[in-house]
This record gives structure tokens, sequence and C-alpha cells, in this order.
């Protein structure tokens, strides 16, 4: 079994809050993610994620504030509208849309990050190595 | 071109490209090809670099540069001896084919293999593409003429597209991809010091007496010079003006340290053009010229299609469209003959001189679009395909060609064997589309193609400095690693003047035609610390 | 065919008095179509009105009313040139005030042409020809029926054919932002052909068509390497009804869902976790 | 009264010939777009193509003819620059003959003015000293 490269893009208000949480609680989660902190979920643009995966992950999480949380009220509205097209859109192009995972994690919730890591990390792990599957860079 | 590029998408079976990067140097005609697949044509491409069009291509063969006669009288021999040949076509419109039969038996694919780097069953595979869907085409550009062998390059393509037939049928043909929008028209103008417009020999002395009744006088009976021969000239002092319209030799011309050194041994250098080129610089006299949307007036493409470019805007500051600058000289000096109210005019003179062009009016092409020449009345429909049924000089000739080594060739001290080229987001010399932003974001500035595995071998990790070095000079720029350059080959465009790759480049030239060997010479290239 | 130019003659020649000048096509040299705007003091010029191919007329309609914004203007438009004019107004492209509309009703073959659903105007006041129903789109569902595989086999094959010459960029009339992510060589590697990741391209484009393609199809017909990049925007323009409701083009109060905060009800049909 | 043009034209760079058209507004180029139903370029564009309308206005462009004085090139009328040239072009062709002086033609410019500049190396000039870039 090989080891998947996952990026997650974790909002600076909630989620890699959570994070904390759950280092702190030395909850176990697989360590494949790589987190970049990023100011707001709807920071994370589609062509962000399509460039994460061009340069090599298996997986890309983008972890936001619960809606109505959000630091800037509606930030995350944005990830909501447009990930979901995204998804579509990758399943139209013939990828695997599960390789992209939305989620909502708050700065209390150590335990439930511990576990949307550790679901994400095994489908990814199930899944054969991206660049296997989409050639992205077949032409290079 | 012998046909036309409709035909491509609508006749053609089978396109053999050599020597063209189609796909970046001539896109739309690159997406004809690809129209042709999708009904089943085939794309053939043999070239050192695997170019988009080598991407898409069914059959794809990297070969060593300068060989192409080799690779020729290779698939001939594979065609001959498998008895794919046209015999029909081969006994009614030609003559020489034993000699031809002779020569190419000596190379065999497993011979040919040995030269040109092609696997001998690749070149089978390749025969019997070509020879077994007819109508096919052969496409090629300067991959094929500018070589010390250039001639011998392009009576090959004839060669073969003559043993299986392909010639004077829509679709088939051998087609030259002229690089410039109209180097088909100013040859057909005469800009050539062999001929008047329409082809007509400086030599013949009917001629000559044609032009002196029309223009009172014309040119002498003995051939002039060209451009190569001109800056010789010009160092030994045998030339000492020069008049250079919209053409930028210290860019384009092989050997620029050379061409430097004839300029500025010019002693009257006068340049026409619409920007301060790296000629324009060196130049006595400048006069600013307009573009193309300044001014009214026609250009010839490469399937002789006739067009007309029409005036959008006024022109830029002081700044005059050519024809008139020309006029206004010509008067100057005491000249009769250049009275021309409009471009329309100087066409019906045109008209009257040039048989070709005897037809093809303003008024036509207001109504049709285009006209292809030949086209010698006003009746006439123009001519999508030439030779049917005959050849210009009646029977096709076969020319038996034996494979000539290119003039320099590496060695231990020059190991790399240099191609230059095209991108497809810049022009010639650099001096238009450098000066468009969206194209020189695209490619900013000049870089070397180099092989992954000649890359490792020099301790290139990544895309760093380099220097190339030849005979004649050296420039540094940025390396490019790329799977897709045949080993001990490296490419340079040349648009770039300031890592020039015509500094390096060899002015060794074609006895016939005069081209230099652009595509082939010998370097060396270095990391630079 | 010259029952619908006569008419449309008539049709902007009653337009005239009230405007400075009508965007329409007219066919010129060789017969080559091309944009032109007609004005009352040279209604000669209508002689060489002309209706099929379509141009995109929107866009030029922007750069017009950009340099006079005070302008009346009229312009000829179809069911997609219509939504184009809609949209680019949402986006402040365009003074929907100062605006006329002369719709013009595509033909079935000309509906066939496009692949196109919506071959009407809605919005026009002044319309010339009949409404007719839209028709399928053949390419579309092909490629919405294939298997995972056989649309990533289809797509690479697709995207290799990119020239980049950014034609399907450059003729979109909601393409209209002065920075371009697709120019931005983070994200689309520039002088490199093929693309090394051609894909980029195409995927970033098609997210931003979203709720924006008006199925005009003209990147379709400029691309010189026939890509079918339209399907991409098509079904997604189908997830966006369903997820927003939005149809693109349509109402002119409706604001667009991207610009927007998340409606009542828009978030279960997201299909996001709760 | 707005005027807005489309220029059908020949694209300047590539030999296939591509027709596309110039967008005028008021006077101005504004852009650029293909032109459908052409037989050759079928409504679509390279790169340079629908590039093309963006080297004209360039800041570079020469405006004014020059001559060069003490080593510099200065501006100077169309009056100054082509009497300049005439009279030494004569007087090269009277010293040292018709074969002293030599011209290039562009395959950049159109027939019309290919034409008329070997018309005027023949005809006035007296020399078959013409030639073009077709090689290079």
């Amino acid at each position: 079994m090989y080891e998947p490269k996952i990026i997650g893009f974790l909002c600076n208000w909630c989620s890699y809050r959570g994070a904390d949480t759950a280092g702190m609680a030395r909850m176990k989660y697989p360590p494949n993610v790589k987190i970049i902190r990023v100011p707001c979920s709807g920071r994370i643009s589609p062509e962000l994620v399509l460039r994460t995966f061009r340069e090599g992950a298996d997986g890309v999480m983008v972890l936001g504030c619960h809606i109505g949380d959000c630091h800037y009220s509606t930030g995350n509205h944005r990830t909501a509208k447009r990930m979901p097209v995204l998804k579509r859109l990758l399943e139209y192009s013939g990828i695997d849309s599960d390789r992209l995972a939305i989620n909502w994690v708050s700065a209390a919730e150590g335990e439930k990050f511990a576990t949307v890591i550790k679901e994400f990390t095994e489908q990814i792990s199930a899944m054969p190595p991206f660049a296997e599957t989409m050639k992205m860079e077949e032409t290079k | 071109m012998t046909n036309s590029i409709p035909e491509f998408e609508e006749n053609t079976n089978c396109f053999f490209v050599i020597g063209s990067n189609t796909s970046e140097g001539h896109p739309l005609i690159a997406t004809r090809m690809l129209k042709a697949q999708k009904r089943g044509a085939k794309i053939i491409v043999v070239d050192p670099r695997k170019n988009q069009i080598g991407h898409w291509a069914d059959i794809f063969y990297t070969f060593r540069p300068g060989t192409d006669v080799a690779l020729f009288n290779g698939l001939m021999n594979v065609i001959i001896s498998e008895g794919l040949e046209d015999k029909a076509f081969i006994a009614e419109r030609t003559e020489d084919f034993e000699a031809l039969k002779t020569l190419v038996a000596e190379y065999t694919p497993e011979k040919v293999a040995e030269i040109s780097g092609v696997p001998a069953d690749g070149i089978r595979e390749i025969a019997r593409t070509y020879a077994k869907a007819k109508p096919a085409a052969i496409l090629y550009a300067m991959g094929i003429t500018q070589h010390t062998t250039g001639v011998d390059n392009v009576k090959s393509t004839s060669n073969l597209a003559m043993l299986c037939g392909n010639m004077g049928i829509p679709g088939g043909g051998v087609n030259p991809l002229r690089g410039q929008n109209n180097v088909q028209g100013a040859c057909d103008m005469g800009g050539l010091p062999n001929v008047y417009p329409g082809y007509q020999a400086v030599t013949i002395p009917d001629v000559q007496k044609k032009f002196q009744d029309a223009w009172g006088s014309a040119g002498p009976l003995t051939v002039g010079l060209t451009v190569t021969e001109m800056l010789h000239a010009a160092q030994e002092g045998k030339v000492r003006a020069l008049y250079v319209m919209g053409e930028n030799p210290m860019v384009s011309d092989p050997d620029l340290n050379h061409v430097r050194h004839c300029l500025e041994e010019t002693e009257f250098l006068v340049v026409q053009d619409i920007f301060m080129t790296e000629t324009a610089e060196m130049a006595h006299v400048v006069l600013p010229g307009v573009t193309f949307a300044e001014k009214d007036g026609t250009f010839s493409n490469t399937e002789r299609r006739v067009q007309r470019v029409r005036k959008a805007i006024e022109p830029i500051g002081d700044s005059k469209p050519d024809w008139v600058i020309i006029c206004e000289l010509a008067k100057k000096m005491g000249a009769t003959g250049f009275d021309f109210a409009s471009p329309s005019d100087i066409m019906t003179e045109i008209n009257a001189l040039t048989p070709s062009y005897g037809g093809i009016t303003y008024a036509r092409l207001e109504e049709l679009g285009s006209l292809q020449w030949p086209c010698p009345t006003v009746e006439h429909a123009g001519t999508p395909y030439l030779h049917k049924g005959k050849f210009a000089r009646g029977l096709g000739k076969f020319f038996p060609l034996e494979f000539k080594e290119p003039a320099e060739l590496p060695d231990e001290e020059y190991p790399f064997t240099l191609t230059t080229g095209r991108l497809m987001f810049h022009f010639h010399t650099g001096s238009m589309t450098r000066r468009s932003e969206k194209l020189d974001s695209e490619v900013p500035t000049a870089y070397v193609e180099i092989n992954v595995r000649d890359a490792e071998k020099l301790g290139l990790n990544g895309d760093k400095r380099v220097r190339v070095t030849s005979r004649r000079g050296e420039i540094e720029l940025d390396a490019r690693v790329t799977d897709d350059i045949k080993r001990g080959v490296i490419f340079i465009p040349f648009h770039f003047a300031e890592a020039a790759a015509n500094k390096l480049t060899n002015s060794a030239i074609d006895p016939v035609a005069k081209i230099p060997e652009y595509k082939v010479c010998a370097v060396k290239v270095e990391i630079v610390k | 065919m010259s029952d619908r130019l006569t008419s449309l003659r008539e049709a902007i020649q009653q337009v005239f008095p009230q405007v400075d000048g009508v965007l329409g096509i007219r066919r010129g040299p060789g017969g080559i179509i091309s944009p032109y705007l007609f004005h009352s003091e040279h209604p000669e010029e209508l002689e060489a009105l002309a209706i099929w191919p379509k141009e995109p007329l929107p866009d030029v309609l922007r750069k017009i009313q950009k340099a006079h914004p005070e302008a009346k203007l009229a312009i000829v438009c179809r069911g997609c040139e219509e939504r184009g004019v809609v949209e680019m107004m949402k986006h402040s492209q365009l003074n929907w005030d100062n605006l006329t509309l002369i719709g013009l009703q595509c033909t079935k073959e000309e509906a066939e042409f496009c692949r196109c659903a919506k071959p009407y105007t809605v919005h026009a006041k002044i319309v010339v020809g009949e409404p007719i129903e839209g028709v399928p789109d053949p390419v579309t569902e092909k490629v919405a029926a294939m298997s995972r595989e056989e649309k990533q086999e289809f797509w690479k094959e697709q995207f290799l054919h990119c020239i980049k010459c950014y034609g399907c960029r450059t003729i979109c009339p909601q393409c209209f932002c002065n920075i371009c992510t697709l120019e931005d060589e983070k994200f689309v590697e520039t002088g490199r052909l093929p693309m090394p990741n051609p894909s980029m391209y195409h995927l970033i484009r098609a997210m931003h068509m979203t709720a924006k393609c008006v199925a005009c199809r003209e990147c379709e017909e400029t691309c010189p390497a026939d890509i079918p990049m339209a399907v991409h925007f098509r079904l997604i323009a189908r997830d966006v009804q369903e997820m927003f409701s939005y149809e693109t083009g349509a109402i002119l109060e409706q604001k667009p869902p991207q610009l927007l905060v998340l409606e009542e009800g828009e978030y279960e049909r997201t299909g996001l976790p709760h | 009264m707005i005027e807005y043009k489309s220029v059908l034209t020949t694209c300047p760079y590539c030999g296939t010939g591509c027709t596309l058209h110039l967008q005028v507004l008021d006077g101005t180029l504004v852009g650029t777009l293909p032109a459908k139903e052409h037989p050759i370029s079928q409504g679509g564009l390279c790169i340079k193509g629908w590039n093309v309308h963006a080297f004209v206005n360039h800041k570079d462009r020469l405006r004014t003819p020059m001559i060069r004085k003490n080593g510099k090139l200065e501006e100077a009328t169309w009056e100054e620059a082509l009497g300049l040239v005439a009279e030494k072009l004569g007087e090269f062709k009277a010293k040292s003959g018709p074969d002293s002086i030599a011209l290039l033609t562009s395959a950049k410019c159109t027939n019309e003015e290919n034409y008329l500049l070997q018309k005027f190396g023949r005809a006035v000039i007296g020399t078959n000293n013409v030639d073009h870039c077709a090689r290079l």
C-alpha cells in the first residue's frame, strides 16, 4: 500500500484551531495530511484545488467553519457554493470527485477533526495514486 | 504549395510531415490535419523534436538532422521493392525512373536506419502507410530547405510524391509551407536576383525587352546578388549602398557577427521599417513605413492564394505606406512610371506584366475573397492545385540523389547538433510579437531545449543558465530540459536578438539555392556558474 | 430566410430614430460577415445586412458602450445574445437603460447547429421571426453517458489538441475580467506546447463559466481544434439550476449565485455534509 | 456619429493566409475577430492572430524619418530624408555603377510594394541585386 499525499486547507479561525484541539488532546490520526492554514475556506478557489492536484496531491481537503460561524460572516458560503460545483466538474472530466473533501470543523471539535482526517486518509488510500489514474502530466 | 489547404480536410488520406513544426509554425494548417485525422487520415511526422504535431501523429520518429535525402531514398527503396509505386503514373507522366530505381536500391532500410536513426521497421511502416493512402500529401518547411543539401532535399520530396502518383491530384502533392505571410508574393513579384515578376528570367533578352518596353528601362541580363552574397560584396566594397525594406538581417541572417561587420562596411544603409530594428539602428537613413493595418494591398499565402490587405486606420505619426515611400523616392530621382494613386493601380500594372497574376484584379478579389494563381485572365477561376494532367516541363523528372552529410558535423570539441526554429508565440525576428504584451508574456526570452539524458550528463539538474558556443560565436540563455528532443540535438528559437541563435549558425549555403544551413551546426553546451 | 432578413431590416429602420446606432451583422467582401454599427444617416448600408452565421455581438456592444456610455444603442440579438447582454448587465458591464433589443428568433437549422435548448429571446420588445422549441444536445448527452474512464480518455485527447490560442476565452461575451487566471503562470504554464497540463486551462475556464455561460457556442465555433468545451459548461449549468435555481440570462432581477450568500434551502441541495 | 466597423484583412504573420477582422471604433483599433466561413481560417485564429492588433499602436513605432548625423540618428523631414537617399543612390550609381547598389524587398510587405521596389531597383537603379529573406 502506498502513502497518499493529502493537502488540507484549514481555515484559521475554526478548523485550524480544531486541529490544535485534537493535538492538545493527543488524539491519534494519520500523518498523511499536510496542513496549510488559510484565513478563510472561502479563499480556496477552484483553481487552487486544481493546482494542488497538478502538483501531485492524491487528495485535497477544504475545512472551514460551520455555516453561520464564519469569522467573516459569509466567507464559507463561497466554499459551499463553489466546491460542490467543482466536484461535479471533476466527475464530468473523469476524475473521482471523492478525492476532494469539503467539511466543517469548529475550534472545539478536536474529535471530529481527527475522525474527518482518518476517514479521508482511508478513503484516499483505497484509491490508486492520482497520477496513475489521471495522466494530467502525460505530455510533459 | 502544389495543392490547397482546404483539400487537406476534404481529400488527403495521409500527411507526411517532415521538417515542419506545423502546429507552431502554421497552427491552422496543423488543425486542418486534425480534422482530416478524425475522418481516418493518417499523420506521419519525422522530426528531431517531438512537437505538438508529433504528439498528434499516428506515426512519429525522431531522426538525425540533415539525413533527409537518405531517409527519402530508404522510403523509395521500400516502396519499389514491395511494388507499391504507381506504375501507370510513372509510365505516363515521368522520366528517368530507372536511374532512380538503381540508385535507391542501395538504400536499404537497414542502411538508412544507420544513417538517419529511424529504425528499419519504422522506415517500412512510413513507406507503406504513405504509399497505400492515396491521395497523400507531403508537407515541409525550412527543416527541409535550410540545409547545404536543401535543393536535394526538395527534389527528394517530389521524387517520392511522383513515385506514388501523388502529383496533380487534389489532396496530394508537395507542399512547402511558407514561413512568412508574403514570402510567396515577394518571390512572385520578382523580389529575387534572377527573375522579374512571375518568374520571368532576367537572363532572357525577350523578357528584358518586355520590361524595357513597359518601364522604359530594365535590369541587366546578368543575375544579381542574393542576400548572403550582397553582404559579402559589401564587405569587399563592391556593394556600397544597401536599401532594406522591412527586413532585419541583423537577427535573421546566419553568422551574425559577420553580418554586423558587413553592414558596418556598407557606406550607405537605408532601412525602411516600422520599428527601430537591430538593422535600422545601424542605418544612415531610417524611413518609417506602416503596418498592415494602415495600408491597402494584397498578400499571397503559401498556397498561392492572393488576398486583400485593407486599411483599417490612418498611419501613425508621420509614417507612410511603403508603396508611397518608394513612389516618392523614385520621383525624386527623376523616374517616370511611379505615378500610382493606389495599390489597385499598381496591381493593374502587375496584371499586365505578370502572366500568372493576369486575372487577379481588386474588383475580383472584392467579389470572390481570394484567387489562387496561375490565374491568367479575368475569366479564369484560379488554380487550387498544380500539375494536373501535365507538369510545367512536360514529363516529371526523377532525380537520383546520393546522400551527403551536412557541412558541419558534431565532433569532440562541439559534440551537439544545433537546430533552430520557430515558436508558436513569436514570429521571425520578434520585432512585432515581442511588442505584443500577451505573446511576450508567454515566452519573454530565449531558451535552449536539451534532452533529459544529455542534461544529466552535463550535470544540468533542472532548468539552468547555459552557454552555447559554436565556431562562430557564443550566447548565454536558459536551458529547458525535455524528453521531446532527440539526444545529441539541441534547439534554439531564433526570435531573440539578445541570445541570437544566428550568432552560432553556419553560413555554409546550398550551392544552387544559396540557402544557409540553419538546421545543422556543431555546438558545445556549458553550464554558466 | 430572406423573409426574416426583410423583416429585420424593417425592424431596424423602425428603431433608427430612437438610437445612435444599431449593432448587427453585415456581409462584406468575399461574402464574409462581420459585426457593424448601422446608422440612420446611412440606411442604404442595410443592403449588406446579414443574419447568419452569428457573431459575438454582446462583446462588441460592451466595447462601444464603454467608449460611449451615454449613447443610445440597439443590438440585434438572438436568444443566446440576449442572455449574454443580460448577464453582462448583471456584472456591471453594460448599461441596460441605454439599450434597445431587437430580438431575432432562430430557425430549427440554426438551433441544431448550436445544439441550443433556448433558441429564442424573452426580453426583447421588438421581435423578428417566430420562436421555436429548443433542440437536444447529442454531444453533451454522449459525453454525460460515458464511464469515468471513457470521460478521462475523451478529454485527454481533446485537450491534447489545444493549441493555446485563447480564442475561446477571447471571443466569450462573458470573459471580461481585466486580469485573467488563465494568463497566470501559477495556474497555466506559459510558453509550452502542447501545454504540460492542458486540463488546467480548460477546467479553470469551465469553473469560471459557472452560471455565466449563455450557450452561444462561440467558443466551440472559433476553436481551431474543434474541442467541444461547451459540454462542460452545459453540464454545470444543469447543476447550477438544480442547486441554486439559477438560469443564466433568464431573469433580470435574479442575482448570479456566485456573488451571493447561501439562500434558504440552497445548502441542502449542494450535497455537502451537515 | 459613433463609428464601429470590422475591417477584413489578411494576417501578417505566417504564410497560412488566415483572414481576420480588425475592429475599429472611432478610428482606433480595439481588437481582432476571426472571419467565419473563410476557406482557410474557418472562424479560428492562433494566438498570434488573436493579438495582431497589439503591436500596431506600440510606443516604439517609428513616427518620423531619421538621418545619421555625427554618428547619431536624428529626426528629419521626409523632404530631407528622401532627398538624401535620392542624392546618394544617384551618386553611387553614377560613380560605381548600378551594381554597387543592392536592395532587399520584404516578405512582410504587400505584393504591390514588392513589385514597386524591384521595379525601382531594375528600372531606376538598373541592377538585379534584388532579394529578400525567402531563404531565411
